[in-house]
């Protein structure tokens, strides 16, 4: 099952990478890469972190230059493409890191670059048509915006939902989805798939990266997966499977993905009592975590978690409530406090909130906790790194060095880096949001893990994740939320899709 | 963006009121009209600088220039005796390669536009200085162009036709802006140019394009002056308009971040500070304050308008509340 | 109850010391015309754009009559001619005789450069090489000052090297003299044309410690320009008398409107003249001057 | 960082050598003297500057403020008969004043700094003038401060204490910007305010401790330049030395998008630009050309410094390729 591409019978290729390679400044991030796409079929990219997924994706899209090897379509070869020839070549690109306007609106985003105009010289735009030809894509999807809300307005996984529907617009023959779904729940997830299906059927070929593996064997015709740069192996459609696929990623078999918690929840550490958020000021929410407990907090995109969250966490106000920790009311006002109280949150959008593109990922990690590494006021960059290392070490980031900028990471790698700079810290409440999108599953084993050795040593976690089946095996307790409220609590025995689904639409399970 | 549209014409509107009852002659004829016609004068370039200033750049240059092409405008009708549309299209055309140069610089050569525009304050300011010697070039008694001062200080119904320049401009950049595909663009490579250039966006020819535009209505601001003042003095003409523009921009709703901004606010912007201006000679305020009225009630205008938006969103925060209960 | 008093307004060009003095005249004269409203106007900034806009200004606000110190006579002519037509205008400090103002009252500018030049002559026997200072090199009362003062040491082994600007940056006019006294070691002898210049030449020679080695010529009173006079550090300052500017300017303007016309004589110049002072009449001077402004 | 500063410094030695060669008397002690004098006034005020630019902010009210306390300093002393070393800590104190109302009305009022530091430039400046009324406020003839005439205007084996005052005001805020827990804090800050945030920054407290220390620093350069002209005529001290000490700040490397910038590289930047005014003058350059001069030198030297930048960039990639091949 190794190599050889002619498994398939499938219509002839028109498009092919012949022995593509990338380097960056000392690293070979793509390496004779040979790799051919024909009509109609979907292909699932799979790798680690890092392994040059988007990488080559982008190469395709037209983003990059790559540093050797040709591109040919339709039996053209070319040395490199640019994003304009890529687009006209018929190849649509669904970015992993969101390219959107927020200063503009849906419809404006969707068709940037080519908008319907009116006759004549001045080119000007046809906003009806505009919005007219939207429309259509919106439904397509069942999104829950229209061709006029402002991208400010709308959350991360929106606006992953209007990268998609960009891309739809494009009539293309190819379309690229750099981890589409990596901050989608699962209906949305659902939705899309059969969106993937009804592109196949009409003859466009899909490239589908995604570290939620279980994607891929519902929607791949054949699954190329990268490791290191360089192709490492392929699976036709029977034999996709969880087991075969990670075992090429990382090279072993992945030990059991779900760790169980070695002691038995002690008292509530964070209790929040009747808390009301600024996006639903209507409802209020109570919970509390216990000392050693994973509470996992599901429910549908827009359900008001990440609100909750930041609001714990002292970013958005509480309109009313109040949060204790240890039994003891707290004011929260400024993540300062927060932190002061030993709740760290590792946020949603790790771009923009999470960390500092552009400083090293040694400064990242210290920087919460910077006096720490400092003496009279002046930092010690010995100790800033040190600190740093051993953490690189701990969490397995794969960067030459922690002198490396946090933008030349992997989207995987950063968030281990977000993880890193608050584990340095001995946290009592740790909130993830998301803390997995964009994760590998070999590194998504050692979050895992690592969550439950936090958990273990006492720490109490409350982790909000649209991933179902994350939240199903980390979880002590779930918790669901639906449009601001919470719909209801599941222990152990009552978990199972069906039944964080009901209650994540508002219905009961009972 | 349209509302903040509203607050500051509601700023203008109560300033002007107060000025209006303690002296009733700002509403007079002649002063709107002189008024008017300054807002005309500085509208011009300041929308020019509103371009720039969405792509996320910046035009520092636009008093030297309108010093520079003021004196060449002047010297080659009076010291070369050129036919003036020969030299007014000249001058444009000049408007149009140091908007080019511009662009190139801060595109091609990756140069920060602060230091490209900052040199070309300092380089054609000195241009202009050195070329008279410091010298004043000027209209001299006696030398008339009926036409050419119709068209640019005349008045038709007693509105100045600077003003009205103004107008037809500001009308024609709306619909550049806000209608056309090259405004789209220009919002989102002020925005975030990366992902322009990830959408097909060529991000270089629309912030060249922001610089020459730029430059051509300083161009004519410059020819403006020149016939309004009809003398210039090259050390002092234009010096501090850079901020002017800047701050009309700025009060107009363009974040000096890029990607925000539009055409109203900036003539709106324009004609605030053209009132303030107007309100300190009109008042018999000492004009050693004039400069602190002017800043005072920029500070206050917009520090209400924030305000006021805030107490907005706090009271649809409360009507949420209540209907809990 | 303010418009019921006739108004009228003294209007300068950029903010300087020097404009104190007119408006202490100014303030005399309206002891001595209580049914009119002196106003005395400064631009925000010395440009001719924005001076005619301020008169504009008044005009519109209802203002009688203006005296104007223009930033540029000569090319503001039809400016004038706008104002001139709609309220009566005179002109002082600098002249723009092709304008249909009613007079000019104020000095001659040339005739000053010729007693700083007389000064120069006296002072330095054996000839020299003189360096200039002043704030705008273009405008026209620094070039006939210029001009007056190369008329007056024509021929007598004296040079003007040079003329430095400085756009009124008082640090700048300090460097400039600093750098002088840097790259130029032949000068030995400076001219301050604007009534900054003088103190900046007198810092500067201070802190290099060559007070008396230098000849200097000033022009106008600024304190440090007087003193530097009586300690004889100065060859001597040329003054004008704004003094008499303002007083005599505003009741010009007032028996003007009352229909007196016999001030204005006939060649429509009123010229107040400039003296030079020295260490034998500079004590003389200030006391004058004191007496003026009532201090 | 480090290279920019090299590149900066090298255009300096060539621009020195340039001018040493053509008149020798540049390296003269006195020369050298009074070009450090200015250096050390131009240069506090820049390093002020730059900290308020890392944070991604502007501060335009810097040549205001060096009017406003200029004037009541010398008034205070000269009129109110204060002692100095009161007037001078009043005058920090103002200046602390001055930079917590900028940082507040940023941070807790949420407003542009280019709107809050632009009503400041007005609003000073109309102060300053209206305190005086438009008149001058100078130590008159013969008042003599011996120690603090020492301690500003003063030398020390020929070099001017405003220098050494910029050496050792360097060096602190070198230590604050680039090795202290607050240095860092500001970096991140002005890279990405969120998630400094996010972090457990305050970051409202750095960016008003930014515009405290530029108000500090500009009070303390207000008071150097009091001394240094002995008088100050309101309505001109100060004009447009906002615009120098910025450029100092971006020349030096700063990005007015924040987050970028050294204290090593404004000082240089103020030494480049200080150089430049002097060859003017010590050239015998026409002063009408002064401006014309410093804005092609800066052009020419950041742009040959770019070119040489990806000149660099591209052999060590070449070298790449090879190596992979
Ligand atoms: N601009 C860059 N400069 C330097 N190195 C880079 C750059 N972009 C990517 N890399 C490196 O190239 C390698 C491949 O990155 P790539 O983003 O293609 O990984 P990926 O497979 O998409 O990972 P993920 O699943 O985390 O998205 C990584 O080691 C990354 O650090
Ligand atoms: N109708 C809406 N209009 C504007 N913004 C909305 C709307 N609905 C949701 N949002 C955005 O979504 C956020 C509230 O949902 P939140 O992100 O807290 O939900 P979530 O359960 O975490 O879902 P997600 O998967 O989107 O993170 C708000 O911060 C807001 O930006
Ligand atoms: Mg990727
Ligand atoms: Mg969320």
């Amino acid at each position: 099952m190794l190599a050889g591409g002619s498994i398939l019978k499938m219509a002839d290729p028109f498009f092919r990478l012949a022995d593509i390679s990338k380097s960056y400044a000392g690293l070979q991030a793509v390496q004779g890469v040979n790799f051919a796409v024909s009509s109609g079929e979907v292909i699932g990219l799979v790798g680690e972190n890092g392994a040059g997924k988007s990488t080559l994706m982008k190469i395709i899209g037209g983003v990059i230059e790559p540093s050797s090897g040709t591109l040919e379509i339709d039996g053209v070869q070319r040395k490199s493409l640019t994003v304009l020839e890529s687009m006209r070549s018929g190849i649509a690109f669904v970015h992993q890191e969101l390219n959107l306007f927020d200063n503009l609106d849906v419809a404006s985003n969707v068709y940037i670059g080519r908008e319907p105009l009116y006759g004549g010289p001045f080119r000007l735009v046809d906003r009806k048509k505009l919005n007219a030809d939207v429309q259509p894509l919106l439904d397509r999807l069942g999104v829950d915006f229209t061709p006029e809300t402002m991208v400010s307005d709308m959350s991360i996984a929106q606006r992953q939902l209007l990268e998609i529907v960009k891309a739809l617009s494009l009539n293309s023959r190819l379309v690229i989805m750099d981890e589409p779904t990596s901050s989608l729940t699962l209906i949305e997830t659902d939705r899309l798939l059969a969106v993937v299906a009804g592109l196949k059927a009409s003859g466009v070929s899909v490239i589908f990266i995604s570290h939620r593996l279980n994607e891929l064997t519902k929607c791949a015709d054949r699954v190329v997966v990268l490791r290191d740069g360089c192709i490492v192996g392929e699976l036709a459609k029977g034999d996709i499977s969880h087991g075969a696929m990670i075992r090429l990623m990382i090279g072993r078999d992945l030990k059991a993905l779900y760790v169980p918690p070695a002691a038995r929840p002690g008292e509530d550490v964070l209790k929040i009592s009747n808390v009301r958020t600024t996006v639903y000021p209507t409802q209020t929410v109570s919970l509390s975590v216990r000392q050693g407990e994973i509470l996992g907090l599901a429910g549908l995109v827009g359900a008001g978690r990440t609100e909750l969250a930041r609001a714990i966490f002292g970013i958005d106000p509480l309109l009313s409530g109040s949060v204790a920790v240890n039994g003891k009311a707290i004011q929260v006002d400024d993540p300062r406090q927060a932190i002061g109280h030993g709740i760290f949150l590792v946020p949603e959008d790790r771009k923009r909130c999470g960390l500092l593109l552009d400083i090293s990922i040694a400064e990242n990690i210290a920087l919460p906790n910077m006096q720490a590494c400092a003496s009279g006021g002046l930092v010690n960059d010995v100790i800033v790194a040190a600190n740093a290392e051993r953490q690189r070490e701990r969490l397995h980031i794969r960067a030459p060095n922690v002198d490396q900028e946090g933008s030349s990471l992997s989207g995987g790698n950063q968030q281990k880096v977000v993880l890193a700079k608050w584990l340095a810290m001995n946290p009592r409440v740790l909130i993830c949001d998301e803390p997995t999108r964009g994760v590998d599953v070999g590194a998504k084993s050692e979050l895992y893990e690592m969550l439950r050795l936090l958990a273990d040593s006492g720490v109490a976690i409350l982790m909000i994740s649209s991933d179902m089946e994350e939240v199903i095996g980390v979880s002590d307790r779930i918790a669901v939320m639906h449009e601001g409220m919470i719909s209801g609590f599941l222990e152990r025995a009552e978990f199972s899709e069906h039944n964080v689904l009901r209650l994540a639409v508002g219905e009961s399970i009972h | 963006m349209f509302k903040k549209d509203i607050g500051l014409l509601i700023l203008i509107l109560v300033v002007g009121t107060v000025v209006a009852v303690i002296n009733p002659l700002f509403l007079s004829a002649i002063n709107l009209g002189n008024t008017a016609n300054l807002v005309g004068l500085f509208g011009i370039f300041a929308i020019g600088q509103a371009f720039v200033i969405i792509t996320g750049g910046i035009e520092l240059s636009v008093g030297s220039i309108i010093a520079l092409l003021g004196v060449l405008f002047v010297d080659l009708i009076v010291g070369h005796e050129m036919a003036w549309p020969l030299a007014l299209v000249l001058m444009l055309v000049l408007g149009v390669v140091i908007g080019l140069i511009h662009g190139l610089l801060i595109t091609r050569m990756h140069m920060q536009p602060f230091i490209v525009t900052l040199c070309g304050l300092l380089i054609y300011r000195g241009a202009a200085r050195f070329y008279t010697q410091d010298g004043t070039a000027g209209f001299g008694f006696g030398v008339s162009l009926p036409q050419l001062e119709w068209l640019t200080t005349g008045r038709t119904f007693g509105v100045p036709h600077s003003f009205m320049a103004l107008i037809v401009i500001a009308c024609l950049m709306w619909v550049v802006l806000h209608r056309s595909v090259f405004g789209r663009y220009l919002y989102a490579v002020g925005k975030n140019e990366e992902a322009a250039r990830y959408s097909g966006i060529r991000t270089n020819r629309v912030i060249i394009a922001a610089y020459v535009i730029s430059a051509i209505l300083t161009a004519i601001s410059a020819i403006f002056f020149a016939m309004y003042t009809r003398s210039i003095s090259p050390s002092s003409h234009g010096n501090f308009y850079e901020l002017y523009a800047i701050a009309a921009a700025v009060l107009g709703g363009c974040s000096l971040r890029g990607g925000e901004g539009s055409i109203v606010g900036v003539v709106l912007g324009t004609v605030l500070l053209q009132v303030l201006q107007n309100l300190v000679n009109l008042l018999g305020i000492p004009s050693s304050l004039n400069f602190a009225v002017m800043g005072s009630v920029i500070l206050i205008g917009v520090l209400a308008d924030q305000q006021f938006a805030e107490y907005r969103k706090r009271k649809s925060e409360a009507a949420g509340k209540i209907s809990t209960a | 109850q303010a418009q019921d008093k006739k108004q009228l307004a003294f209007v300068v060009n950029a903010a300087s010391d020097f404009w104190k003095l007119a408006e202490a005249g100014v303030k005399k004269a309206q002891g001595e015309l209580p049914n009119y409203e002196l106003q005395f106007k400064y631009p925000a900034q010395g440009t001719a754009a924005l001076q005619n806009a301020l008169m504009d200004d008044l005009v519109a606000a209802g203002t009688d009559a203006i005296m104007i110190s223009s930033v540029d006579p000569k090319t503001s002519v039809d400016a004038f001619n706008r104002i001139a037509a709609q309220v009566p205008l005179f002109t002082t400090d600098s002249d723009a005789p092709d304008s249909n103002r009613i007079a000019y009252l104020g000095s001659s500018n040339t005739d000053a450069g010729v007693q700083a030049g007389e000064i120069a002559v006296g002072a330095l026997p054996n000839g020299g090489k003189c360096m200039g200072f002043v704030g705008f090199l273009g405008a026209d009362n620094a070039k006939e000052r210029i001009a007056g003062f190369k008329k007056a040491i024509e021929g007598k082994g004296i040079e003007l090297v040079d003329t430095r600007g400085d756009d009124v940056d008082f640090a700048r006019a300090r460097s400039n003299v600093d750098d002088v006294l840097a790259a130029n070691p032949e000068i030995n002898c400076m001219v301050g044309f604007y009534s900054y210049n003088p103190p900046k030449i007198y810092e500067a020679l201070q802190a290099a410690g060559k007070l008396g080695a230098i000849t200097v010529i000033a022009f106008d009173e600024d304190p440090i320009t007087l003193g530097a006079v009586k300690d004889g550090s100065f060859a001597g300052t040329v003054v004008q008398q704004p003094f008499e500017w303002g007083y005599q300017g505003m009741k010009l303007m007032a028996a003007y409107m009352e229909g007196d016309k016999s001030g204005v004589p006939e060649n429509k110049l009123i010229i107040v003249p400039t003296k030079i002072i020295n260490k034998g009449n500079v004590d003389q001077f200030e006391a004058d001057l004191k007496a003026a402004i009532g201090k």
